[in-house]
């Protein structure tokens, strides 16, 4: 029978990290859904990171996911604090109403 | 063997599905739901890989803490999300899939013959019996990490007096003396001659 | 006696602390004190001149007057001055001109007075750094900073569109210069230093020399201004006021041919001697073609502008023939004559043509435009100017006895050796010389007085008198008794055909 | 003896310089009269110490003179230094050019004597007479060169001297450019020199001649001629510049513009005789080059006719006797081209007299007649003017060559030269000279009656102030008519027909060219040349000359008219000059003006300034302007940048 192999798990992640792109770049819309995205996107870094310390039996990748949560976890809030801020500003989320850095 | 390939296969599934539901759904909040389920669903994987204590960290930090902040700024921000629905640009979509394919060919490429020595096709390694993922981690990430981890302290910190001062709006009927304007008062400010 | 006084030194710093007491003295409104701070720097600089001539040793053509003192020793890059028979004379034309240019700004500048005098001064100082110094960065650093002034002058002092001019001017200088550094850089690295002097034993294939001749060409084509880089020189002429446009004419035009002289002629011969012929081909181009475009002047500066870019024509034709003419004669004094032809006309060029523009200075203090269709009849009005203005424009015709004469006359005899068409169109300058020269001459001063403002016109007063006899003086005298100039000269020219000429494959 | 002679040579020249610089600088201070003092002592001064130099050279036979006295510059091998070689050329030509700039300026006292620019005028005519006595003496082609130059220069300021008018300014433009042109050629062959003979010394490039006639040189790759050929033309083509021959003749009758003692200084007796005299100096060379010496005899033929022709339809006096002048000096290339130049020289002195006399008469006719220059307006002023009347009848009869007087001797002597020369080209020249004695006395006379014998066409205004002009006017008149009358007499001996000839101390003919030699073999007295005079050719040609001009306008003076109708073509070819004028105006100045505007507007502003300058700086704002459209605002754009350069740098990686 066919184990499940190091590769599935990359396969996985990279699917996830297309999809976390592809949601950034594609959403015309909020940036929530922007946020979100990017934290799909740290999702699938993490699961590599893990697959890669199982598959290596060495204990400090997932050290390093530990950390990225807590950064994860920093990025998200303040992300979030921005978004009120500019919400309460422009009174709008919408990405294509935000270009103030026009050149 | 077979039931550890059914787990891994549900949960690989239900991940990629509700990522794909995260990312083109259209309403704010059932992609919140959907990132939810995302998380639960590697968390499962995450178990199958004996990475329990961090599996659960991802669901309370994430889902309990993260998830709730989203839900509660979709909440409190009244954002009209008919006006952003009709603005989902259809042709952007092609470029997404684009984006995703290419990038999965390129691990595809990575993991088949080219870069074979980098990642040897090992297969499951099963660990003893009482080996304990939060017990080694702890051994670890108290000694040598433990700098690492004073600095995600203050990073947190940070983070959080960040967030308090971008959000916190200046609180209009305090009662807080300022001296340096009683100081600076001026005579003729207080006392306006008028002629009749 | 001489050479313990850091003479060269002096020469250089003077004026720039001379500078910096007439910007002090001239703010708010002292205009007279600056006059005079500045007058007394520039006559300070003449004196200078008077030991360096006399300690001047004509038969030795290794760098006299030298000091040496590290200055940024990390590099290699010391504070080297030295100078021979090319710059000596050079240096002697920029204290002159200083001085020239500080009587001329005496009446018609009226605003800032302070700072127009303090530029020439700091102008004056660079240039003679330039000719002063052998090491190469402190030649490069002299080199740049010579824009600035001319910069500030031309961009504040000018007339209408000035700000165009001077920004082209210091581009079009600075694109130049640019190569000038790299090459420099890499030259230090062959040489491992950075003197002057040691670059001129170095071994180079013809490549590497190509490549560095091309980048000194590039740097001192667009100072002489060789024909298809002379664009700024026109604009920069019409917009500098008086005194900027002689300073530009009898100074940084000498900048390129000095470049020449001192640096691509000795350090990369082979490749000078490849591509002599291009040289020759753009100096006669030079010659006939810019002599034709000033024919069909209406503005009087840019006439005259045009004409010093013919004159410049003869200096790198005088300087790059040296080759052809060894070849066809087979022997190297023949080619003494051109090269020495060369270095006269620099200096000479400088007494015509400065005159020529502070003639026209004269009449625009007077009647505010450069304009030859609003002036005719001058003579009637202003014959003593009329009578000094005629000297100049035969001196800038090249009629013998005047220092227009020598220079070419010499370059152009030494041209029938190298081939008889060089000689036939150098020649033509003969014609296409007195045609614009003597056209504009008439259409200014001949004829019946054509407007009001001709009539009003006044002869020139005491002060224009005095600079424009002293370079009548000068024209006259260069032309009739040029032999103190050719002594100096001897000995380096010799001392540069050896360079010049060896093949240093 | 030595010393004695480069002392006086050194103030015969520099007392004329001394003088002009008095008389211009000190113009103010010395004032009118102080100033005409000043420079006639200086030039008479000069004038006798030049008779005495003659007296030592031709009766005491002193060598000639060589010697340098300054040295102007040295570079390299060559040495450039200033010097005379006073012989027998110089010698007699220091004494002609400073008697007739004598007779000028004691004429011009008279005749500018209301000018305003007085002084400047004689500073000026004493500069010329130094700058002519450079270039008279020099001993090296410099300083030649120095002196040739500055009679130019001086021509120019003596032309536009009335630089109120128009016309003046453009004449004195023209004269100037026209001389530069020569002058180019001659500075050519200066080089020339320095490049064959490694020095511009007289004595080392003659002795050189025969070595030089050897070698070839090609200008253009395929032919080659010879040294001296090439050498010889570029000289000539500088002598033709001076001496207004055929193409570069144009400017002689624009210089009548200036006053008309200059005309008789400059354009009669001396500056255009330079370019004779630089022909003879370099007799040692020319005759080393036959292809130079037919060039030099047909340019002079062809000037001597066919100006002379122009002179018929001239109706300005001062352009009849210009026009007479371009073909005398056509008759003296000529002679010089049949290598004798012992006549052309003869001929020169001949008429530097009775031309110099022609134009000083005609200037005291247009001073009498209140500046009126128009023959048509003149007419049987012989009852007014009597010593004018016969002095123009003197000159004029010297000029046709009518045997007593001094023409005949040299003007004959010069026909019959030509006509025995074997050079190439000799009969077309010596048919040339001859109908150009029918020609000249035609013109000559023509002038003669229309302004002195046919009835009177002047108002009565001018005939109320029609008076013999003053003294200081009339003598320098009669000065100049005494020899003008028994010059030829005297000096057709010495110099023609007596071997060895008055020149023969430097000119150099080689045997076969000498035909001076074979003329003076059947000279066998005075008496007997004028009497065998009458049968030759060239006296009936010019009595034949004389009594067709008194036919056609003392007796039928409608004739002319009519055949001026008769032959129109001819007539406008002559009224328009052979086209020479319209053909400069037209083709080289328009030309040159054109090429001149449109390399400066086209080449220069428009496409080096325009696109590469400016273009540089164009190119840079729209580059910009292009690049600032990257920076849209929107993140996602920035994303996207970011995602593609990820994805680049993740293939480049790999492969």
């Amino acid at each position: 029978m066919m184990f499940i192999t190091l590769t599935n798990y990359l396969i996985i992640g990279a699917i996830l990290f297309g999809l976390g792109m592809a949601g950034m770049v594609v959403n015309r819309k909020n940036l929530i859904a922007l946020l979100m995205c990017v934290e799909l996107m740290l999702l699938a870094v993490n699961t590599n990171f893990i697959a890669f310390s199982y598959y290596h039996q060495d204990i400090t990748g997932q050290i390093f996911v530990f950390f990225i949560l807590a950064v994860a976890a920093a990025e998200a809030a303040i992300g979030l604090a921005i978004l009120t801020v500019l919400f309460k500003h422009r009174k709008t989320v919408d990405v294509s109403q935000l270009n103030t850095l026009k050149g | 063997m077979l039931i550890e390939n059914l787990i891994f296969i549900t949960f690989a599934v239900t991940l990629i599905a509700s990522a794909v539901m995260v990312v083109f759904g259209q309403h704010p909040v059932r992609c919140a739901l959907f990132l939810v389920l995302a998380f639960f669903a590697a968390a499962g994987l995450w178990l199958i890989l004996e990475a329990e204590f961090l599996a659960l960290v991802l669901i309370l930090v994430y889902v309990g803490a993260v998830m709730t902040l989203f839900l509660f700024v979709i909440m409190t921000l009244s954002i009209d999300f008919e006006k952003m629905k009709q603005s989902f640009l259809r042709y952007y979509v092609p470029l997404g899939v684009i984006l995703v394919c290419g990038l999965v060919t390129l691990m595809f490429y990575i993991t088949s013959h080219a870069h074979a020595d980098l990642i040897k096709l090992i297969p499951m390694q099963h660990v003893p019996a009482d080996y304990s993922n939060t017990k080694a981690l702890g051994g670890v990430l108290y000694t040598t990490y433990a700098f690492a981890l004073e600095v995600a302290g203050v990073l947190l910190l940070a983070a959080i007096v960040a967030a308090i001062s971008l959000c916190v709006r200046d609180v209009v009927d305090s009662k807080s003396q300022r001296v340096d304007e009683q100081i600076a008062i001026q005579p003729k400010d207080r006392i306006k001659i008028v002629k009749m | 006696m001489l050479s313990h006084i850091p003479l060269l030194s002096l020469m250089i710093w003077t004026p720039l602390v001379g500078a910096v007491i007439t910007l002090f003295i001239g703010r708010d409104g002292h205009d007279n004190r600056a006059r005079w701070a500045a007058l007394i720097t520039a006559l300070i600089g003449i004196i200078y001149c008077i030991p360096a001539y006399i300690g001047f040793n004509n038969q030795d053509f290794h760098m006299q007057f030298q000091e040496l003192h590290p200055w940024i020793s990390v590099y290699g890059i010391n504070y080297a001055l030295g100078v021979d028979g090319i710059s000596l004379p050079l240096i002697f034309l920029t204290s002159l001109t200083t001085l020239l240019v500080v009587l001329a700004g005496w009446q018609t500048i009226t605003f800032r007075i302070g700072q127009y005098m303090a530029s020439f001064l700091v102008m004056s100082s660079m240039v003679i750094g330039v000719f002063a110094s052998l090491d190469s960065v402190l030649f490069y650093i002299f080199w740049e900073g010579m824009l600035i002034p001319m910069y500030l002058n031309i961009g504040i002092w000018g007339s209408e569109n000035r700000s165009y001019a001077s920004i082209k001017f210091f581009l079009y200088t600075f694109f130049g210069s640019a190569l000038l550094l790299v090459v420099i850089l890499y030259l230090r690295i062959h040489a491992n230093s950075f003197a002057i002097t040691d670059f001129y034993p170095l071994k180079m294939s013809m490549h590497a020399q190509i490549i560095v001749f091309l980048g000194f060409l590039l740097a001192f084509a667009v100072k002489v201004p060789m024909w298809p880089v002379h664009t700024w020189l026109p604009d920069a002429h019409t917009e500098a006021p008086a005194g900027g446009s002689v300073v530009l004419a009898a100074l940084m035009l000498k900048l390129g041919g000095y470049g020449f002289l001192r640096f691509s002629l000795p350090i990369v011969p082979d490749a000078c001697h490849m591509l002599d012929k291009w040289m020759i081909v753009l100096s006669l181009v030079a010659i006939v073609y810019i002599g034709l475009v000033a024919i069909a002047q209406v503005d009087m500066k840019k006439l005259i502008a045009y004409s010093s870019v013919a004159h410049m024509g003869f200096v790198t034709l005088g300087s790059f023939m040296i080759y052809s003419i060894v070849q066809a004669t087979g022997d190297v004094s023949e080619a003494y004559m051109s090269l020495e032809g060369a270095m006269v006309q620099m200096i000479a060029h400088a007494f015509g043509s400065g005159a020529m523009f502070l003639g026209v200075g004269v009449l625009y203090h007077r009647l505010h435009s450069r304009l030859i269709k609003d002036f005719g009849g001058v003579a009637n009005t202003m014959p003593v100017f009329a009578t000094l203005f005629m000297i100049f424009a035969m001196s800038n015709v090249g009629l013998p006895g005047t220092a227009g004469f020598v220079g070419e006359f010499m370059v152009i005899l030494s041209a029938f050796q190298a081939s008889f068409w060089v000689a036939f169109f150098a020649a033509m300058t003969l014609i296409l010389g007195a045609s614009y020269t003597l056209w504009m001459y008439k259409r200014v001063f001949f004829g019946s007085v054509t407007s009001a403002g001709v009539d009003s016109l006044t002869d020139i007063n005491m002060m224009e008198r005095l600079y424009l006899m002293i370079l009548a003086a000068g024209v006259l005298f260069l032309g009739i008794y040029p032999m103190p100039l050719l002594n100096m000269l001897h000995a380096t020219t010799g001392h540069l055909l050896q360079l010049s000429l060896v093949s240093k494959l | 003896m030595h010393a004695t002679i480069l002392n006086l040579t050194l103030i015969i020249i520099f007392l004329p310089l001394i003088a002009g610089l008095i008389a211009g600088v000190f113009g103010k201070t010395v004032g009118r009269d102080g100033a005409h003092w000043v420079t006639c002592t200086g030039v008479a001064i000069s004038f006798l110490l030049s008779l005495v130099i003659c007296k030592w050279i031709y009766i005491d036979q002193v060598p000639a003179f060589y010697g340098n006295f300054y040295t102007w510059s040295i570079s390299g091998r060559f040495q450039f230094n200033l010097g005379f070689l006073i012989d027998h050329l110089s010698a007699v030509m220091m004494a002609v050019v400073t008697f007739v700039s004598l007779a000028v300026h004691v004429y011009s006292i008279g005749y500018m004597h209301d000018d305003p620019g007085y002084q400047r005028f004689f500073s000026y005519i004493s500069f010329f007479t130094f700058a002519m006595l450079m270039l008279v003496t020099a001993n090296n082609f410099l300083q030649l060169y120095f002196g040739w130059e500055g009679v130019g220069l001086i021509s120019y300021l003596l032309i536009g001297f009335w630089f109120k008018r128009e016309s003046a300014n453009l004449g004195s433009l023209k004269a100037f450019i026209v001389n530069r042109v020569g002058d180019m050629g001659f500075l050519l062959a200066l080089a020339g020199f320095i490049c064959f003979c490694d020095s511009l010394d007289m004595h080392t490039i003659f002795s050189q001649a025969p070595q030089l006639a050897a070698q070839s040189f090609s200008i253009f790759p395929g032919t080659s001629c010879s040294v001296v050929t090439l050498l010889c033309i570029l000289s000539f083509i500088g002598a033709m510049g001076k001496s207004a021959q055929m193409p570069l003749h144009v400017w002689l009758p624009e210089s009548m513009e200036g006053p008309t003692p200059i005309s008789a200084l400059i354009h009669a007796a001396t500056m255009v005789t330079a370019g004779i005299y630089l022909v003879s100096r370099m007799s040692p060379l020319f005759e080393y080059s036959n292809t130079a010496l037919s060039f030099v005899l047909i340019v002079g033929a062809t000037g001597a006719l066919f100006t002379g022709i122009l002179a018929l339809v001239q109706n300005d006096i001062k352009r009849v006797v210009a026009y007479s002048t371009l073909s005398q000096l056509g008759y003296m290339i000529a002679a010089l081209g049949a290598s004798a130049y012992g006549a052309g020289i003869f001929h020169l002195i001949t008429h530097a007299f009775f031309k110099a006399l022609l134009f000083l008469a005609a200037g005291s006719v247009i001073l009498a007649c209140h500046h009126e220059q128009d023959m048509r307006k003149m007419g049987g002023l012989y009852k007014y003017l009597p010593v004018t009347y016969i002095s123009f009848l003197i000159g004029a009869l010297a000029l046709c060559a009518i045997p007593p007087f001094s023409g005949f001797y040299s003007k004959d002597a010069i026909i019959d030269a030509v006509g025995m020369t074997t050079i190439f080209g000799g009969h077309y020249a010596y048919y040339c000279v001859l109908i150009g004695t029918f020609v000249t006395a035609l013109y000559t006379f023509r002038a003669f009656f229309l302004t002195f014998h046919t009835t009177e066409r002047f108002d009565e205004q001018t005939r109320s102030h029609l008076h013999e002009s003053p003294w200081v006017v009339l003598i320098p008149l009669i000065v100049l008519a005494i020899p003008s009358v028994c010059a030829g007499f005297i000096l057709a001996k010495p110099f023609l027909y007596q071997t060895p000839s008055i020149l023969d101390g430097s000119i150099f003919i080689l045997p076969n060219h000498n035909v001076i030699a074979a003329l003076a073999t059947h000279f066998t007295g005075h008496m007997q040349h004028l009497l065998d005079s009458f049968h030759t050719l060239t006296l009936w040609f010019a009595i034949a000359g004389i009594f067709s001009a008194w036919l056609f306008y003392q007796r039928m003076p409608n004739l002319p008219a009519k055949c001026a109708q008769r032959f129109k073509i001819l007539y406008t070819i002559l009224i328009d000059k052979y086209g020479f004028d319209r053909f400069n105006e037209k083709v080289i100045v328009k030309n040159t003006r054109t090429l001149a505007d449109f390399s400066f507007n086209v080449a220069d502003v428009k496409i080096l300034d325009g696109i590469i300058v400016n273009g540089a700086g164009r190119l840079v704002t729209w580059f910009s302007s292009v690049v600032r459209r990257l920076q849209s605002g929107y993140l996602f754009h920035y994303a996207l940048v970011m995602i593609v350069g990820l994805l680049g740098l993740l293939f480049w990686f790999i492969y």
